[in-house]
This record gives structure tokens, sequence and C-alpha cells, in this order.
């Protein structure tokens, strides 16, 4: 009788055990990866929105690039040509 | 008489049973006072992170995101979806060394 | 292994730049789509005529023509010579102006 209890004893532990340590691995896997979803989607959005205020900056400095050259190029042509007919007028 | 059998084995059944729950709830009791739960589930936490399955599972939430576009997911979407892997993903040797780490816990303290 | 770490490094920095690069197309299409870079730059133009750039910068290239004398001046010189001055001559507050015109632009109108 005593050996028939400590063997369901035993089997009642190692089933317990088993049982016990599916939960935990469970428990921790769920917790864990609902925490590096979270934090990794985090830092998606972080990575986006530093590229997009980047990339905007960019967008705008070429943007000034692209007027300044355009219109001192034209400034530059208006000027000079106004200083040849300022000449040209002197000299007649 | 004959009816009586089928209700004894019914009634052992169930006094078998009700001693297993209330075992099994004295231990998980103990297991929370002691702090051994915990203990275990940092255990696990730490050899999750030794063997390279933290890092495994984040770079699939990076794919994940790649793949579908940030803006077609959601956190509970990237959940459903890494969770199968980062299930599987778990080595065995890791599930057996906390199998061991409860098994000596309950051996040790025979009592419970 | 050790071998493997600058290739990855190579390979995320031209996946970072590739990305740059394909936001930034993002950006310009929109503004592109919709006429604002066409309006940013005119904004921009009455700006410099308001902040009193233009004027600084034609009495920039008039002094040049004066030092080097006209007939040693081209168009190209002039435009070379006087850049630097005129990009350096631009304020920072109209700099700032425009770069929160783009970005409340796509705040209210792009999905980037």
């Amino acid at each position: 009788e005593e050996a028939r209890r400590r063997q369901e004893h035993e089997a009642f532990l190692a089933q317990f055990s088993l049982s016990l340590c599916t939960e935990i691995i469970h428990e921790v896997l769920d917790e864990t990866i609902k925490e590096t979803a979270t934090s990794e989607m985090q830092q998606a959005v972080n990575e986006k929105a530093e590229c997009v205020a980047k990339c905007t900056e960019q967008v705008c400095t070429s943007l000034v690039e692209e007027t300044l050259n355009a219109d001192i190029a034209l400034m530059v042509e208006e000027i000079l040509d106004v200083e040849l007919q300022r000449i040209h007028k002197y000299i007649k | 008489m004959g009816q009586c059998v089928p209700q004894l084995i019914h009634s052992d059944k169930r006094q078998i049973m009700s001693k297993d729950s209330q075992m099994r709830a004295a231990i998980n009791q103990k297991l929370i006072e002691m702090g051994e739960r915990e203990r275990l589930k940092e255990v696990l936490r730490a050899k999750l992170v030794e063997c390279g399955w933290k890092d495994q599972l984040k770079a699939h939430c990076k794919d994940v995101i790649r793949e579908k576009g940030l803006e077609h997911v959601t956190v509970e979407d990237l959940v459903t979806e890494v969770t199968p892997k980062g299930r599987a993903l778990v080595p065995d040797s890791v599930k057996k060394e906390l199998l061991q780490r409860i098994r000596a816990f309950l051996a040790q303290h025979a009592t419970l």
C-alpha cells in the first residue's frame, strides 16, 4: 500500500512538474513576446519618424538650393545686362 | 449491489481528483509564497536571452514589420504573427533545464 | 563570425540609404503632385525679397563687378563668386519657416 501510494505521488509530481513547466513557459513567452512586439513597434515608429524628419530637412535644403541657384543665375544675368547697357549708353 | 460498483469507482475518482487538485493548489500556493514561481520565470527569461531566442524574436518582429509595412501592422497583429515561431524557437535544452529545476525544487521540499 | 559584422553594418547602411532616398522621393513626389513644391519656391522667393536678401546680393554682385571690372567678368564667374554669400545670407528664420510649411503640408496630406 505504502509503495503504491509513493508511486502514485511520484507520478503526480512528475505530471505536476510537467504541467507547471509548460504553464511557466507559456506565461513567460506570452509576456516576452508582447513586450518585444510592443518595443519593436515603438522602435519602428521612432525610426520612421526620425527618417521622415531627416528626409524632410534634406528635401527642404535641396528646394532652397534649387531656388537659390536659379535665382542667383537670373539675377547675375540681369545685373550684367543692365551694367552692359549702362556702359553702352555711356560710350555713345 | 451490482449498481454500487460504478458508483464507488466514480466516487473514488472524484476523491483522487479532488485530492490531486488540493495538492496542486497547495504546491502552487507554496511556490508563490516562497517566491519560487517568480524565480523560475526569471531563470527562464535569462535563459531565453542567453540562448539567443530573444534576439531571434526581435529579428522576426523586424522582418514582419518590414514585410507588412509599419502602417499595416498593430502590436496585436505582430504578437499573433510571431507567437508560433516564438514558441517553436525555444530550445528543448531550455525546457528540460526548467523542468529539472522544478523537479529539484519539489524533491527538496518533499513535504509539499 | 567576426567577418560577418562589417558586412552586416555595410548592408544596414545600404538599407538605411535606400530607405532615405525612397523617403525623399516620396516626399518630393507628394509635393510636386499637389503643386506644393512650386508654391513653396514662390513663398521662398517672396521671403527673400521681404528680408532684404535680394537687395544685399544685388549689391554684392555690383561690388564684385566694380572690383574685377565689367570686362573681366562672365555670368559663370559671377555666379560662382556670389553663390556662397547668397547661400550664407539666407536667414535661418526663412529656412525654418519653409521647413515648417513642408512639415505641416506632409502632416495634412501625406501617408508616408
